[in-house]
């Protein structure tokens, strides 16, 4: 088993994409077929339902206005964090092992950030008039609010957006050249449409590799900024349990967290069922594993400063916070956000554990279940306990609400699944750089 | 394109089409639907569209008699706002009044004259035209009158021409038996006037210029005789002068609106605040603020009366009620008033008689801060001598049981809600032959009627008012249309004359409208009062433009009590239905601020209006002291069951933290099987409930004196409330300070309630 | 002057206390806790001139209420000695309003008047002013409203009916103070006299709690009761500097 | 391969130009319908021309309109207005008759309003023609027509243009218009 990584000949790299991209098995079409029946179902026959008849489908009220959809936002932001940030990262520190997953791990990325996307389509009550959001010139005069933490996210995602769009594009380039020439007929000229007449020329090559490293650069601290700015929109209220100076970091070391445990999900399922076992191997779950343990330790660091401000301030307002996150009616949720985020982690002290594949998938899974808890709490434990007792309320989301954040989920499966079947879902060129050259036909490189 | 073909053309073609046809559509879609611009064919005088028009009435939404101001545009009321030359209310409103304008605009109001098809109570009518109608009526009454049968009018309490009209209709009909029917009417209060100072009457109770009120259960703030006068009283006494801020002491068995608002509320056992009143009426006798030449009887009726006695028997810690007297004693002056719950219990009117007597004690009477007397009203007899009491009511019944009631006129008032079960009204109904209801609503006593004539809202019809109780001074204010009418309906003064006219009644009313009957009347009041105004139109105009008429007249009176009242100041402990060991607990039903006696419930604002002691909306509870949910196990929301010996039913639970442990309380109002959508089906009605039991010498009913017991369902049926936590938590949101104030001399002035003599 | 001086003056323009100074007008709103009895007249009268849609019992138990002027209630004590205050809580209109820096596309901000103002045609429907508003007196539309017919007949002209996806707001009545204003300019006054214009809420107040005017006029009911030792701020410590000014309940030495 | 992808276009040109050719119709289809029926010249229940009245005859626009300088709205004028002058002049005319038709039974005419604002656009006549505004500024030339159109854009841009550029005090506030 150890030896896997190399057990797939040079040659067989390309044929092996390509045949992942090409030969389409029934299962995969069951699954599509199943991802884009619940996408239809569970989020946009409910979304239409909401468009029809206003927000109040959803559960928010009165003092908790915002509610799971946010909560998704966030979430789905944060899962797009360790795409394209920890292959930039990892790019930049010319760790080999990032080049079987970075692929997946930024398509990741840009669908978690269309569908985050969606989610403030979904979020706000007159989706239609989005587009005021957008500094456009107009006879009114009409601008923006540029003061608005709302604002800075619009730009903020809008840009991290077309970013990682792009460096995800830009890698894929020769690979999609590379199909291009296995494939015929309509793939055949999608591929070519798609790597842009790429020939394989040094020229191309150094310019590819400078534009990536030069995007790569770019993006760490715009990945970094997003979340910071997401967690603006609430730490530039003043809500107690809000208006906290350590929440962008909070956010920032959330989102990568979450979108670790995300990869691991993703990798798993890549290498079960696209048959990438050669390529995705225990190297990369171990890895990622430690990178999961010193996240999660973050986290709970953070989490345990957040406590403790609250306790220390000694104020009405963040103690009575204090006190209802830890035993108001969604303490639940907030012992098992611990658990799953705080202390199930720690089995990844053992290198046996973070090296089986089960149990890792199921701890990412946890983990993000842990992490949809956390922002769904700071959502409504803060929103529900403000400065007024008497306006106090909890809140519970609808079954429309909770229909759209499982629809959401289906939406970037199958945004993924159709991913897979277009983009070669590992890098071609990249993976062969790992292998080496072979040294005669036949023979492949032992460990 | 050489190399189009045909199918390729074709295609084009299609796509062209398809395209040119959705972008057609889509410039369809957007456009602006077709807006009509219609002008009176003849407008109205005075009438512009775009600008608002004010016009002066009277409120109709309870008896208390408010001037209201009512905007209109484009000949539709918009909003009701209070009449600021008024001086009942001075330019402000409760919202009841407020929302006076969904009654205009009720979703289910009556919109033409109905005869019933089906069995009484199926709510089962059909159209058909006032013609026919008032034939079918006068014909009836013209046949009951000929062959010596009864006739009754049962009547909301209604002043000026109005009663005058009904009186006069009923001697044309030969009938005695005509009634006020008001569930909120003060009896007790009523006969202890009666007793103590020998009028039949209600004073006028000066707030406004009191340093000190005792109020005894009176919620005068929400809904006893004229909330919106007392608040203005209340705000100015507090806050509205340099002398020292007003002190108000509350004492009732659960805290109203007027509880919440006191400086202090003070629990004391139901029915026993008349007993406190004689304690307190001891001390100050003993503190020699009396000086009358009876001190020795005083002081001799009231010597079984000693703060400990009374401590014993009220609950009220004897400290306390030495204190009370000492500062309502040194209080210049102090005010003592009682209502409410305290109007409601057997002994009503003893106890109000003693509250009386503290007023009386310490000598103000006739005087600004006390109790000033009304002098009769401009127009028509004295007010209100015609109120059905309970025992009335049961007659009523009884007759109608034994056949003796041949017609039953109803105007606009709904006993069969506001009377209990016991009282067995709704079922002597189905014996009377013939039931006419003259109502706005399909109500619970409408849906009883053979025949049903629509009356206008007060918002569509002409009237007049004399407030009661009055201020001191004579005021009269007119009611006018403020919209033309909406559906087929008549006012009720309208339909009285119309009938009138065909039962051959021209000699004693000879007008041909509310309307006219209305200026022939104001007549007098132009004569007496010698106005600016040149002619009588002017000063027609006039009052109409203000919408209210005062003089400047008060009466100086001096009260003397005599000897018997002194022999019989006991109060009686008070009588309750139910033995204490199985109905365990005392039934406190109130009027809340909202629904008033149940008039509220069809107005959705009034529904939706959280009711402001436990902000809860659209529904039924039961609140109790939270030692005894604890005693009990029942939690907020829990449904339990309330049985008196008369029946029961089910309402949540409400922890409610200041009420006395052996007191539940319920709100009265919901519970309606009709009138209209956003009534029925709504909450319960804790009257149904209720022991027949009546107040001794007022004949009130005793709404206070059911005793129940509770027996949880294990159910839950949380009532809606707009609030969330209750406690402050520190946050220092509602901030306080001390009361610095001391005792210092003032002068206060009657004549500081505004008068309006001149009108413009 | 370099850039970052004048971004940071136009930064300062909106964050320095007492930029609203130079506004023609400050409308205030005193709120006397020792008079207002929690009667809910000013409710009313709210919901009749502001076009507030009923919304029912099943949302209002979801917890939607629509009042732009809401009585809260405050609970001290244990029977016997329990003791009950209200406090009618609306817009407060800061001058220093968290959600006029939150909302995206400057649906609500401060105009000349010195009020906070809710464009309700211009809003998204993010929710986040709601959010950010400690005095959690924004209310959103959860659904298109409706009146049973003729319900329908008593709305107010002067004032939008709201559609779904909307925030909405107390606006101290801003449709009267225009009028006031319209009725000033045809007597060819500059300014609107004190006392000529009156929110509903102010209006009807039965106890005469409320009283409304401009701070602005030292002359000016409000601007007397401001300087009443009694006033403060609800939340002060949010430094949102609001106009609605509560002055303090008396609370008698009782013993 | 390095011509591929302009072949790619060539094998792809019969969809495209299909989309395009729908596109075009799309763009011709929604400006032939916002051209030729624009729904701003409704035809109205009586043939009004204020050609003849205010163009011809020269009766000042506000001599009908009475409410356009106190009032927000203008005023459409009563039947009885109208039968005022038409009681005597052109007697005759069918439309006239049909305007006596409805003065007899007292039904009011259901004009078509062409200047329609949303409801959330609180607009004031009252304010406007104190400050001498032109009618035509927003109407048109509506003495040069027959049968009224909307000429004017009356949108929110064409508003703020003339606030702007006649420095209105507050012109931009968004309460002036919106509450």
């Amino acid at each position: 088993m150890q030896t896997e990584v190399r057990q797939a000949r040079f040659a067989d790299v390309n044929d092996d994409v390509v045949r992942s991209l090409v030969v389409t098995g029934r299962n995969y079409y069951i699954a599509l077929g199943i991802a884009g029946f619940v996408t239809l179902t569970c989020f946009f026959f409910p979304w239409f339902y909401q468009l029809y008849y206003g927000i109040g489908a959803a559960g928010m009220n009165s003092p908790t206005v915002w509610g799971t959809y946010l909560a998704s936002f966030i979430f789905w932001i944060g899962l797009s964090h360790s795409g394209t940030l920890l292959s930039c990262v990892l790019h930049l520190t010319n760790s080999e092992w990032r080049k079987a997953m970075y692929r997946s791990a930024e398509a990741m990325t840009f669908f978690s950030l269309f569908v985050a996307i969606t989610m403030v389509m979904v979020h706000i009550g007159r989706p239609w008039f989005i587009h005021w959001a957008a500094p456009y010139p107009n006879q009114m005069g009409l601008w923006p609010n540029f003061r608005s933490p709302l604002m800075f996210d619009v730009m903020a995602i809008m840009t991290y957006l077309t970013g990682s769009g792009i460096f995800i594009y830009m890698g894929a380039i020769p690979d999609f050249a590379a199909v291009r020439d296995r494939t015929t007929g309509w793939r055949h000229h999608l591929y070519v449409l798609l790597s842009l007449g790429w020939r394989g020329t040094d020229k191309e090559w150094h310019r590819l590799g400078w534009a990536y490293t030069f995007l790569a650069v770019l993006i760490i601290p715009l990945a970094v900024s997003v979340h910071s700015i997401v967690s603006w929109d609430f730490a530039l209220s003043i809500v107690p349990g809000l208006h906290q100076t350590i929440f962008a970091p909070y956010f920032v070391v959330g989102a990568i967290y979450s979108g670790t445990a995300g990869i691991v999900t993703v990798m798993f399922v890549l290498r079960k069922y696209m048959n990438f076992e050669h390529y995705i191997t225990k190297l990369h779950f171990d890895n990622l594993g430690k990178l999961l343990l010193l996240l999660s330790l973050l986290w709970t660091y953070i989490n345990m400063l957040e406590l403790f401000t609250g306790w220390f301030s000694g104020t009405s307002t963040e103690y009575e916070q204090l006190k209802y996150k830890l035993t108001g009616f969604y303490a639940p949720l907030y012992w098992e956000m611990i658990l799953f985020c705080a202390v199930a982690p720690l089995l990844l002290i053992s290198r046996k554990f973070r090296t089986s594949f089960v149990p890792m998938l199921i701890l990412s899974i946890a983990i993000n279940i842990g992490m949809y808890t956390e922002r769904f709490l700071i959502v409504a434990t803060t929103l529900s306990r403000q400065y007024l007792p008497g306006s106090w309320r909890v809140y519970v989301p609808s079954l429309v609400e909770i229909s759209i954040l499982v629809g959401s989920l289906a939406l970037f499966v199958t945004l993924f699944l159709l991913f897979v079947k277009i983009f070669p879902s590992i890098s071609i060129y990249e993976i062969k750089e790992t292998m080496g050259v072979p040294k005669k036909h036949g023979e492949h490189h032992d460990t | 394109m050489s190399n189009v073909d045909r199918r390729q053309f074709l295609k084009l073609v299609g796509a062209g089409g398809v395209g040119a046809g959705a972008g057609f559509m889509l410039a369809e879609s957007i456009k602006h639907p077709v807006e009509y611009l219609i002008p009176y064919p003849i407008p109205p005088e005075e009438f512009s569209p775009g600008i608002a028009t004010w016009y002066n009435s009277v409120c109709g939404m309870c008896p208390a008699g408010c001037g209201i101001s009512v905007r209109t545009r484009e000949g539709r009321a918009k909003k009701i706002e209070g009449n600021p030359l008024h001086p009942v209310n001075q330019g402000r409103l409760c919202a009841l009044g407020q929302a006076g304008l969904q009654t205009l605009y009720n979703p289910d109001r009556l919109t033409g004259p109905m005869l019933q098809s089906g069995e009484r109570g199926s709510e089962e009518f059909i159209q058909t035209t006032w013609e026919e109608s008032l034939a079918t009526v006068a014909h009836r009454l013209a046949a009951a009158r000929d062959g010596g049968k009864n006739i009754y009018l049962l009547s909301e309490g209604v002043r000026g021409h109005l009663a005058m009209l009904l009186e006069r209709f009923m001697d044309g009909l030969g009938s005695e038996h005509l009634m006020h029917y008001d569930f909120a009417h003060p009896h007790a209060l009523y006969a202890a006037n009666q007793r103590l100072f020998g009028e039949h009457t209600l004073p006028y109770y000066d707030i406004r210029n009191t340093r000190y009120l005792l109020s005894f259960g009176a919620d005068y703030l929400s809904n006893w005789l004229s909330p919106v006068h007392h608040s203005l009283g209340f705000g100015h006494s507090r806050q509205g002068t340099d002398l020292d801020r007003g002190r108000f002491v509350q004492i009732e068995a659960k805290m109203s609106l007027s509880g919440a608002a006191a400086d202090e509320w003070i629990p004391a056992r139901p029915g026993s605040e008349g007993i406190l009143a004689l304690g307190l009426a001891h001390q100050i006798l003993a503190g020699g603020a009396y000086t009358g030449s009876d001190f020795d009887d005083w002081n001799a009726a009231l010597a079984g009366y000693s703060a400990e006695s009374v401590a014993e028997r009220t609950g009220v810690a004897a400290k306390t009620i030495v204190r009370l007297a000492s500062e309502f004693m040194k209080a210049e002056p102090g005010l003592a008033i009682g209502g409410g719950a305290v109007d409601n219990h057997s002994n009503a009117v003893d106890t109000l008689v003693a509250v009386n007597l503290l007023n009386y004690l310490v000598g103000n009477i006739g005087k600004p801060g006390g109790i000033v007397f009304n002098s009769d009203p401009v127009v028509g007899g004295p007010a209100n001598n015609r109120q059905a009491n309970f025992i009335a009511m049961q007659q009523l019944a009884e007759q109608a049981r034994h056949g003796a009631i041949d017609v039953l006129i109803v105007n606009n008032t709904n006993p069969v809600f506001t009377l209990p079960h016991a009282s067995g009204f709704r079922e002597a109904l189905a014996s009377i032959p013939m039931i006419v209801s003259l109502s706005s609503f399909m109500d619970e006593t409408t849906t009883m009627a053979d025949v049903v004539l629509p009356s206008h809202s007060y918002l569509e019809s002409w009237g007049d008012d004399m407030p009661q109780p009055g201020l001191g001074f004579p005021v009269a204010a007119i009611s006018q249309p403020v919209v033309s009418p909406l559906y087929n309906t008549r006012a009720t003064g309208d339909i009285i004359l119309d009938l009138a006219g065909k039962l051959g009644m021209k000699d004693s009313m000879p007008w041909d409208s509310m309307e006219a009957c209305l200026k022939d009347g104001w007549r007098q009041i132009y004569e007496r009062s010698s106005p600016d105004a040149s002619d009588f139109d002017t000063f027609w105009r006039d009052v109409l433009v203000s919408g209210v008429w005062g003089e400047d007249i008060h009466r100086q009176d001096t009260v003397v009590v005599d000897k018997s009242v002194i022999d019989n100041i006991d109060v009686a402990e008070p009588e309750f239905s139910g033995d204490s060991e199985q109905y365990p607990f005392f039934l406190h039903p109130y009027m809340s601020t909202a629904m008033y006696d149940g008039r509220g419930a069809n107005l959705p604002w009034m529904q939706e209006l959280p009711d402001p002691m436990t902000s809860i909306v659209y529904g039924s509870w039961v609140e109790m002291n939270p030692a005894t949910a604890q005693q009990l196990g029942l939690r907020d929301g829990d449904l339990v069951s309330i049985s008196s010996e008369y029946g029961s039913l089910e309402a949540p639970v409400v922890i409610f933290p200041a009420i006395m442990p052996e007191v539940i309380a319920m709100p009265i109002g919901q519970g309606h099987s009709a009138f209209g959508r956003y009534a029925r089906d709504r909450g319960t009605n804790p009257l149904q409930i209720l022991a027949p039991l009546t107040a001794t010498t007022s004949g009130s009913l005793a709404t206070h004196a059911t005793r129940v017991s509770l027996a949880a369902t294990g159910r839950r049926a949380a009532p809606v409330q707009t609030g969330g936590d209750t406690r402050q938590l520190g946050r220092n949101i509602v901030q306080f300070t001390g009361d610095d104030s001391s005792a210092g001399g003032h002068s206060a002035n009657l004549n500081s309630i505004p008068i309006v003599v001149k009108t413009t | 002057m370099n850039f970052i001086d004048r971004f940071m003056a136009s930064w300062r323009k909106y964050r320095k206390p007492g930029y609203y100074e130079e506004f023609d007008y400050a409308w205030t709103m005193t709120v006397d806790l020792d008079r207002c009895t929690g009667c809910g007249a000013c409710v009313t009268a709210c919901q009749a001139e502001n076009n507030i849609p009923i919304v029912g019992e099943k949302e209002l138990g979801r917890g939607r209420e629509m009042q732009w002027i809401r009585i809260e209630r405050y609970w001290e004590g244990e029977y016997p000695n329990a003791k009950l205050s209200f406090i009618p809580m609306l817009c407060q209109q800061c001058d220093a309003a968290p959600c006029e820096t939150v909302c995206p596309v400057s649906a609500t901000y401060h105009n000349q008047d010195g009020l906070n103002a809710q464009i309700y045609n211009r809003c998204i429907g993010t929710r986040s002013c709601a959010v950010y508003c400690p005095y959690e007196v924004r209310y959103f539309n959860y659904y298109d409203h409706h009146w049973d017919a003729p319900l329908e007949q008593q709305l107010n002209p002067d004032v939008t009916v709201r559609e779904k996806g909307v925030m909405e707001k107390c606006t101290f009545c801003v449709q009267r103070i225009r009028q006031a204003k319209d009725h000033a300019k045809d007597d060819g006054r500059r300014r609107v006299k004190d006392g000529e214009v009156q929110p509903a809420c102010v209006q009807t107040c039965p106890s005469e709690a409320l009283t409304f005017g401009d701070r602005k006029d030292a002359n000016s009911v409000v601007a007397k009761k401001m300087n009443d030792p009694r006033a403060y701020h609800v939340l002060e410590e949010t430094n949102t500097l609001p106009s609605v000014v509560y002055l303090k309940k008396v609370r008698a030495n009782a013993d | 391969m390095s011509v591929s992808i302009v072949h790619t276009l060539r094998v792809l040109r019969p969809a495209a130009m299909i989309a395009l050719v729908a596109l075009t119709g799309l763009v011709v289809g929604f400006y032939v319908n916002a051209t030729f029926f624009p729904g701003t010249s409704p035809e109205q229940p009586i043939n009004f021309s204020h050609r003849i009245h205010a163009g011809e005859n020269q009766i000042p626009c506000m001599y009908c309109h009475v409410q356009a300088r106190r009032s927000i709205s203008a005023g459409v004028p009563s039947v009885n207005k109208c039968m005022g002058c038409h009681a005597e002049v052109a007697t005759d005319s069918p439309q006239i008759r049909l305007l006596a038709s409805y003065f007899e039974t007292k039904e009011p005419i259901p004009w078509i309003k062409v200047h329609d604002l949303p409801d959330f656009v609180h607009f004031t006549h009252k304010r406007h023609v104190q400050a001498d505004i032109e009618c035509q500024t927003c109407h048109g030339p509506v003495e040069t027509m027959d049968v009224v159109s909307r000429e004017a854009p009356v949108k929110m841009g064409l508003c703020l243009d003339c606030h702007r550029k006649n420095e209105v005090e507050h012109g931009t506030d968004c309460w002036t218009c919106h509450k």
